[in-house]
């Protein structure tokens, strides 16, 4: 087979993983950020978001 | 408690919050700049000259060694978060070896994937027990025992706790295992196998192997960032919602 | 009580905070313990009263706060928890081994806290009103039996601090008669109770704490 | 300690006889071998000490989880972690009782399976020789899975998968110096030596590893 043929293959599954792993925490961001707002929709907010308090040690 | 008043400066210094005000700055830059690097890396290397020894097959190089480089990069990026988890208790650190295993493994995968595509026309065979190779798939295990076990775990600060204790055992290890696999590897094959990448390139190699390191490396610094903020969405929807579930609770307590 | 001669020992609470999962269980709870004083935890179920017992055992690491113990024969850096004995809910004695042999390994394992000298195990046994039979194995014993034996191990070494959660599970009237003589006793030696119980132990100075349970989402963070 | 110690070997004789089980799952992996190979003597030799050092290292590990979770399920860890003795110490002597429990039983009867694997006598007792010393590196190391299985809901399998990975170097080690025992241009010293070095080091690491994830998976 050529040398080609590996290169081009390298290169592909290199791509392709790449790819995934981008796309999933695309994906995955996409969904975290609905849900947040989701809630901010219904009325529950983070109750430090008015007065941001310093969290104790 | 002047203790106690310091450690809440640095926690304020990086709390979530700030930390998801910089990662939305930041974060389109990064994504660009990657971009751009990976498109000038992915010219150079398939612009330059092949090798006359090894032909073509040189190009896998400049994926396999970035992607090798960073599954050793990722889990000392992970070692140093799991310190920060453990000595100074910061939920940013939990958050960052939390999000960087799977990145780790995924970049593991690409070093090892193309580490057998560059062996097959170089040896004839789709894997041999190298001591790189060798080490690496240990190094894949390692990580993919690290996801599993943060996803056995309920309480994500425990999770991160013990997965810090583990991945910093395994760090203290990980020179050990290589040195045993070397060892291993030049006692049952005598040094007739072609070593990748060694310290003489030729510089033409040189500076695509360069450039795509640094998009590799830039790459999983925009990855890694993203998943963090990825994962602080994640505890925060679960705070909340544990929140909402709690002031149910309650109102409906007082009202009967 | 008699405070005058009782050694200088004070057992340190600086406003404790401890979470579960992601609940904040309790919120800044301060209190101090000296010689002879007891405090006893009270509230319903899963208002936080083990939790409390086992941050102050340094067995859970609280959010914030800290515990601190004092007191004359102790080093400076002595941890707290190293004055406590801790009786939980669960025994801490193997089935397999008997009573004796059970007790011998927590007296020689825990060894005697400065200031004190604890029971020998026949005395123990007998305190717990249960003399004869430690030479059986523990699992062989009743479930009341296996507490009392469990609450004859905080005698054969002497830990000023008693913690206690709730010591009276699983026990009749006669045997709760036996145990609050025991941390009367105790008290009367000086030592320090602090306990979480669902029944009134009939002390009488104890100072009560009462727990609410849920003091918050730990959400501040995120 | 020696209480300590004492009462762990008590148990591990009286509480089901974890360490027949132990020999017992060792015999039964490297039976099992020559159905898998063939019964070629020859062969069985030359893969031998091989053989009985993985055999080995998974009786080793099969054991493990239950080193502190025992002690957890019935509230002793809680006692435990109280005390004033230093964590990591109290970790080294229950190590030590697992291996007198769990350890040495394999030891002892690595022998009578280099017979079955046609070992001839140097190769059996170079095998015997290095499971002796390599075999406490497994514990050592496998106190930290341990440790990490008291903060799983269900630990066992997970922990041989993280342990794993960290064994290799004993693995080789103690199969490169039984080969080097009986291949003659290889010296046994110097695989030897590494092997107890590696042992050596894991007595710290593995101790301090896991007191450490002891007192950070307690709740």
């Amino acid at each position: 087979m050529t040398h080609t043929f590996y290169i081009a293959m390298s290169y592909g599954i290199a791509a392709l993983i790449s790819l995934c792993l981008i796309t999933w925490v695309w994906l995955d961001g996409r969904a975290r950020a609905k849900e947040l707002a989701e809630l901010e929709a219904s009325g529950i907010r983070r109750r430090s978001a008015p007065k941001p308090e310093g969290k104790e040690a | 408690m002047p203790q106690i008043a310091v450690l809440t400066k640095l926690t304020d210094l990086a709390n979530p919050t700030r930390f998801l005000g910089l990662a939305s700055r930041l974060l389109p830059w990064m994504a660009g700049i990657t971009a751009i690097l990976f498109a000038i890396g992915l010219y150079l290397s398939f612009a330059g000259e092949g090798d006359y020894q090894q032909g073509m097959t040189v190009r896998i190089m400049y994926v396999h060694v970035p992607a090798a480089w960073l599954s050793m990069m990722c889990y000392s990026v992970m070692a140093a978060s799991a310190i920060g988890t453990l000595v100074w208790r910061h939920p940013l650190a939990d958050v960052s070896h939390k999000a960087a295993a799977p990145l780790g493994a995924a970049f593991t995968l690409i070093a090892l994937a193309t580490g057998s595509l560059w062996g097959k026309p170089m040896w004839g065979t789709w894997w041999v027990w190298d001591a790189r190779l060798t080490s690496v798939f240990v190094l894949f295990l390692m990580y993919l025992g690290l996801i599993a076990l943060n996803r056995a775990m309920d309480d994500p600060g425990k999770a991160a706790r013990v997965s810090a204790v583990l991945i910093l055992v395994g760090f203290v290890n990980i020179p050990i295992i290589k040195f045993s696999v070397d060892w291993w590897n030049t006692l049952h094959q005598p040094a007739s196998v072609i070593r990748m990448g060694g310290s003489t390139i030729d510089s033409t190699f040189l500076w695509p192997l360069l450039i795509m390191a640094f998009a590799f490396t830039m790459l999983f610094f925009t990855l890694h960032i993203a998943a963090m903020r990825n994962e602080i969405w994640r505890r925060r929807v679960s705070a909340q919602r544990r929140m909402a579930a709690r002031m149910a609770g309650q109102t409906s307590e007082k009202g009967a | 009580m008699k405070h005058n001669e009782s050694p200088q020992m004070r057992l340190t609470v600086e406003a404790l905070s401890a979470r579960r999962g992601e609940d904040l269980i309790f919120k800044d709870v301060s209190f101090t313990l000296s010689a002879g004083e007891s405090l006893i935890l009270t509230g319903r179920n899963g208002s936080g009263k083990s939790t409390l017992l086992r941050a102050v055992a340094g067995l859970l690491r609280p959010e914030s706060g800290r515990v601190t113990w004092e007191s004359d024969g102790a080093e400076p850096g002595t941890r707290a928890s190293e004055a406590c004995h801790y009786l939980g809910h669960r025994n801490a004695m193997k089935a397999e081994l008997s009573v004796r042999e059970n007790l011998e390994f927590w007296q020689n394992f825990v060894g005697d806290f400065a200031g004190g000298r604890g029971m020998t195990v026949t005395g123990a046994a007998d305190a717990v009103g249960l003399s004869g039979i430690t030479h059986l194995p523990f699992g062989y014993l009743s479930a009341g039996q296996q507490r009392r034996m469990a609450f004859a191990k905080l005698l054969v070494a002497w830990r000023p601090v008693w913690i206690l959660d709730e010591p009276t599970a699983a026990l009749d009237v006669s045997a709760e008669s036996v145990f609050t003589a025991l941390i009367k006793d105790h008290l009367g030696h000086d030592g320090i109770v602090l306990a979480a119980t669902h029944q009134p132990l009939g002390l009488e100075n104890a100072q009560e704490l009462k727990m609410t349970g849920f003091a918050g989402v730990m959400e501040s963070m995120w | 300690m020696i209480a300590l110690l004492l009462r762990d070997l008590k148990l591990s004789v009286r509480a089901g006889g974890g360490a027949l089980i132990g020999v017992l799952f060792f015999t039964t992996v490297v039976a099992v071998i020559p159905f898998g190979v063939g019964p070629d003597l020859n062969l069985l030799s030359r893969i031998g000490p091989a053989i009985v050092w993985i055999g080995a290292l998974l009786s080793a590990l099969l054991g493990l989880d239950r080193m502190f979770q025992t002690d957890r399920e019935d509230g002793s860890l809680d006692l435990i972690l109280m005390q004033e003795h230093p964590l990591a110490l109290t970790v080294l002597v229950k190590c030590l009782a697992h291996w007198l429990g769990n350890g040495l039983p394999l030891v002892i009867a690595s022998p009578l399976l280099g017979l079955f694997m046609n070992m001839d006598e140097v190769a059996i007792g170079a095998t015997m020789l290095t499971l002796l010393v390599g075999t406490p590196a497994l514990t050592f190391i496998g106190a930290v899975g341990a440790a990490v299985a008291v903060a799983l809901p269900r630990g066992g399998l997970l922990v041989s998968i993280l342990v794993l990975p960290l064994a290799i170097p004993v693995l080789i080690f103690g199969v490169s110096a039984s080969y080097a025992a009986v291949q003659d241009p290889a010296p046994f010293m110097p695989p030897f030596l590494i092997l107890v070095a590696i042992t050596m080091f894991f007595a710290v690491l593995g101790p301090l590893g896991a007191a450490l994830a002891l007192r950070n998976a307690g709740d």
